[in-house]
């Protein structure tokens, strides 16, 4: 209990918890969820964008899209190793995302049928990422914080680049921007929901706010979200594909429909339109790499038994 | 000036398919660690093919663009390796695949450093150092799977054994290459044979793997005349917008 | 009109991606008289496409055949239904799949035969009578790869519990069904839902596989709104020379 | 040596050999051999045309090839049926195919890599193998002659429909006729090996003939598939990739170049552009199909004994 105040008086204080430092058992699993599905998602998030690299227009956009892709992995990386420094190893957290025990972000349960859709991941997907991230940068735990920092900067290159690959379809050829407004149809709701239930049915929200885990609440950042996005939309001469938006000068936001929350459980559930095909991908990407991820090992084993022997046989 | 502008479609086509090889791994390889340097692979070689069909573009004098050479044209005018097209197999066969061309590729880049052409040596100077690394890392992986478990040891040796007849079709010299060879531009491609050998075969011998010695070349890819099958599957996919939506831009 | 040309892609196109995916599987099969059986199925499945998309083209009036239909419109405008998208997986997954749709395409035909439209009603007439036979077939296969092996029926029980969501949209009624109901063109899916169910629950039975029991619809295919991933890919491929060759008569 | 002479007799007087008459053990083995390369090669054949498929360009040319490869894989049936009449079955010679132990036509291993390879296969390799195959439906076994029978019928209306596409590409677009010439001088050679080599290099010729298992001489047939399929090629417009080749109105026939056979010798060797793909696929298909296999055996032998068991009680 003292150990428990002492440890909210530090994050009151604005203090990083580290590593090596005293926390109560709930913070760790909770870090340790919250990490592990963001870890998750990036990994998982390489899917629907690899689902165009082969198809990709230019040599340019296809570098461009390798490299965000690249990235990815590369985000799914520090996040691992971050979740590490709390006790957990990487293969646990795969083998608890096959398994379905852990989860990955909805929104990559959602196709990319067009072009444009790699747009609108970039623009939509990667904006609601960043909104949702921002805060983090500012999360109690350390190596998430600084996961966190490092992950931004590179997002927000990324939406960048999606929003100018946007405004080339929705500037382009009748069909071009045809498939930018239909991205943009099927992208919204999905975005919106990447904020999570609204505060009144979310969980475990309290106690994460309390511990600096999360900072912003789900509403707070959907609104925050949208009031940013649909002036973009309206740059790209697309239209939000929601009949109630409209500015509310009071409250110095948009007014605007709430997704369909049955959609979103029915995905959490596994109904999603590409549940099983991530899952499915991810779980053959593993079982099919056991003897690869063996050999490595067993190599690995042998070099060291080399060198101990080089070393006795020195030392004799 | 044809031979130096099939030359360069030789070089360019086959960093672009083996680049789109690379990149079909993007979020399915075994190791996060691979996804990301596999990725990087895809991605140098993106790179490269830009800068050889730009110039191929230049040298030819029609105006056409890398992307126009890269997404119009058919199988038919592909100057790409065999081994090259070839699908990715399991991932031992892919890094198989990616060693044999990456320790040719650093012996090409490092001849053509030399070329008579400012442009060909500048690019080859850049594209160089990005080969060495990818060099590196096949190898070090070729020999950590060749001296890892029995299992993996077998999946590099059958794949060995069945590229190398590929592999072979890098060095045959033909019309284009003395051409070219005569102009300075580039050596002749049986003359990168030594150092690709004494690489490959002490790579080999460290991995304990057994070097083939079937010399016999499966050609048709470099010069044209008689690609894979594979490769009109590939375009098919990777040329897809281009086709479908000719009026527009990207 | 409107109502009637889309209701009539969304058959003609699930006859082509359905008939396109049974057709990857020629030469690959597990023996020769699959080969030759699915070779036959696919063969139906692309002469259905030819007289339903035929018909879109004459009712939608601008003069498009049933070859521009099929080649020159891209994954946004098809309504091919989600199931019939889904890769081949192993051959039980690909009959099993043949089996849930033999079973609907049987009770929608046999409907349509009393269709006021006299060329629809022709049309059926005559699809009718293989796409009876392609469930006696299927229905069989599924019989006995379900009470065979136990790893035939594990195989199959996947494979059906995978796809029970996507056979789910067979039956879903929207507006442009709603519309050609009220023409007495076809009948409202949902009406199908007993004779596909008393057809497939009797079958499964004598399978020993369950009938799963998620009654959630996966949709997106039939209206279009959101298709799965795979058939971008599937028209890069189907359509390659249309596209490339825009000029050329074959 | 009573019976073979008297063997002898029957196939001079032209009489058909059936399953349950006796014949040299020699004979048999000939026959297997033959029937069951026969068989492989039809089998194997389905794959090169198989690759268009799915990318013909029109839903009726998928349907003509559809039903192209579907006839092909019927006349493996036969064929492996009739080699069954001799006492191997189906399954043993299916892997002596993946062993290696036996070939298929080497004319499979080269690719199909345009449209107008489908055409030139129709035209070219179908017209090689009924030059082939005409004189087989006399061949003296009566079940490898009836399937001939048969089989003849089906390949010349292939050769006709590949014959319609040829003509379609060669009277097409500039590509098409680009593309129609390619296929041509990609298969013409390859087409010519087709029936052996020279007689003076080719093996068990004599006997064979003797037997009437084979009836004319590889040069023969070469000779007239080649005076045949010169005028079809200038109707095309196309030009035989031969710079010898010239009408010789003494012979009555074309001189032409002999292809190439130390290319094809490689190929049987195995060094053929696509031998290990062909191989390979068919061991894939052959593999992954085991536990269909199984599944239907164990369904009829549940069947067998659920029958068994009924009679055994209606009999009670």
């Amino acid at each position: 209990e003292e150990l428990e105040a002492a440890f909210q008086a530090r994050i009151d204080n604005n203090e990083r918890i580290e590593p090596k430092d005293w926390m109560p058992d709930h913070y760790r699993k909770t870090l340790i969820r919250m990490m592990g599905q963001h870890a998750h998602s990036e990994i998982v998030g390489q899917l629907p964008e690899g689902n165009w690299i082969t198809r990709a227009p230019t040599l340019e956009r296809k570098q461009i899209l390798l490299a965000k892709v690249q990235d990815e992995a590369g985000h799914g990386l520090y996040l691992y190793s971050a979740a590490e420094t709390l006790g957990v190893s990487r293969d646990d957290l795969t083998e608890q995302l096959l398994s379905g025990k852990m989860k990955y972000s909805s929104i990559f349960n959602y196709p990319t049928l067009t072009w444009a859709d790699i747009g609108a991941v970039g623009w939509l997907v990667d904006g609601a990422a960043i909104m949702n991230q921002v805060p983090l940068q500012r999360t109690s735990y350390g190596p998430y914080s600084r996961a966190m920092i490092r992950i931004c900067k590179e997002e927000s290159f990324h939406q960048r680049q999606g929003f100018d690959i946007m405004r080339k379809m929705a500037t382009g050829t009748d069909e071009q921007r045809a498939m930018a407004q239909d991205a943009l149809n099927r992208f919204w709701y999905p975005s919106l929901m990447m904020f999570g239930p609204s505060d009144k049915d979310s969980v475990h929200s309290d106690q994460s706010m309390k511990w600096r885990i999360k900072i912003n609440t789900n509403d707070e950042l959907r609104q925050k979200f949208v009031d940013q996005t649909v002036p973009q939309a309206e740059f790209l001469g697309l239209s939000v594909p929601d009949d109630e938006l409209a500015w509310n000068e009071e409250k110095g936001g948009y007014d605007f429909s709430q997704p369909d929350w049955s959609e979103f459980f029915q995905v959490i559930k596994g109904n999603g339109p590409c549940n099983e095909e991530r899952i499915e991908a991810r779980r053959k990407a593993w079982d099919e790499g056991a003897w690869f991820r063996d050999a490595l090992n067993a190599h690995a084993d042998k070099q060291a038994q080399r060198r101990q022997e080089s070393t006795l046989q020195a030392a004799e | 000036k044809p031979a130096f502008f099939e030359w360069l479609c030789r070089l360019g086509d086959t960093t672009l398919v083996l680049g789109h090889r690379i990149s079909e791994w993007c979020g399915h390889a075994p190791v996060l660690e691979e996804d990301i340097a596999l990725a990087n692979v895809a991605l140098d070689l993106i790179g490269h093919t830009q800068m050889w069909l730009g110039l191929a573009g230049e040298v030819e004098g029609k105006g056409r663009s890398a992307d126009e050479l890269a997404f119009r044209r058919d199988a038919m005018d592909f100057r790409s390796l065999l081994l090259a097209e070839k699908p990715n197999g399991d991932i031992g066969f892919t890094l198989t695949r990616q060693f044999l061309f990456d320790a040719y590729h650093v012996a090409l880049l490092r001849a053509l450093t030399d070329s008579s052409s400012v442009r060909v040596s500048e690019i080859a100077a850049k594209a160089l150092k990005e080969a060495s690394y990818h060099l590196d890392r096949s190898s070090d992986l070729i020999i950590r799977l060749g001296d890892g478990t029995e299992e993996s040891h077998r999946r590099v040796q059958k794949a060995l054994d069945t590229l190398w007849t590929y592999a072979n079709e890098m060095f045959v010299t033909d019309s284009v290459d003395e051409a070219v060879a005569e102009a300075g531009i580039a050596p002749r491609p049986e003359t990168l044979r030594a150092a690709w050998d004494s690489h490959v075969s002490a790579v080999l011998a460290e991995a304990t793997l057994k070097r083939p010695d079937n010399d016999f070349a499966r050609t048709g890819g470099r010069n044209g005349e008689r690609h894979s099958e594979h490769l009109g599957h590939l375009l098919a996919e990777m040329q897809f917008l281009q086709r479908a939506y000719p009026d527009a831009s990207w």
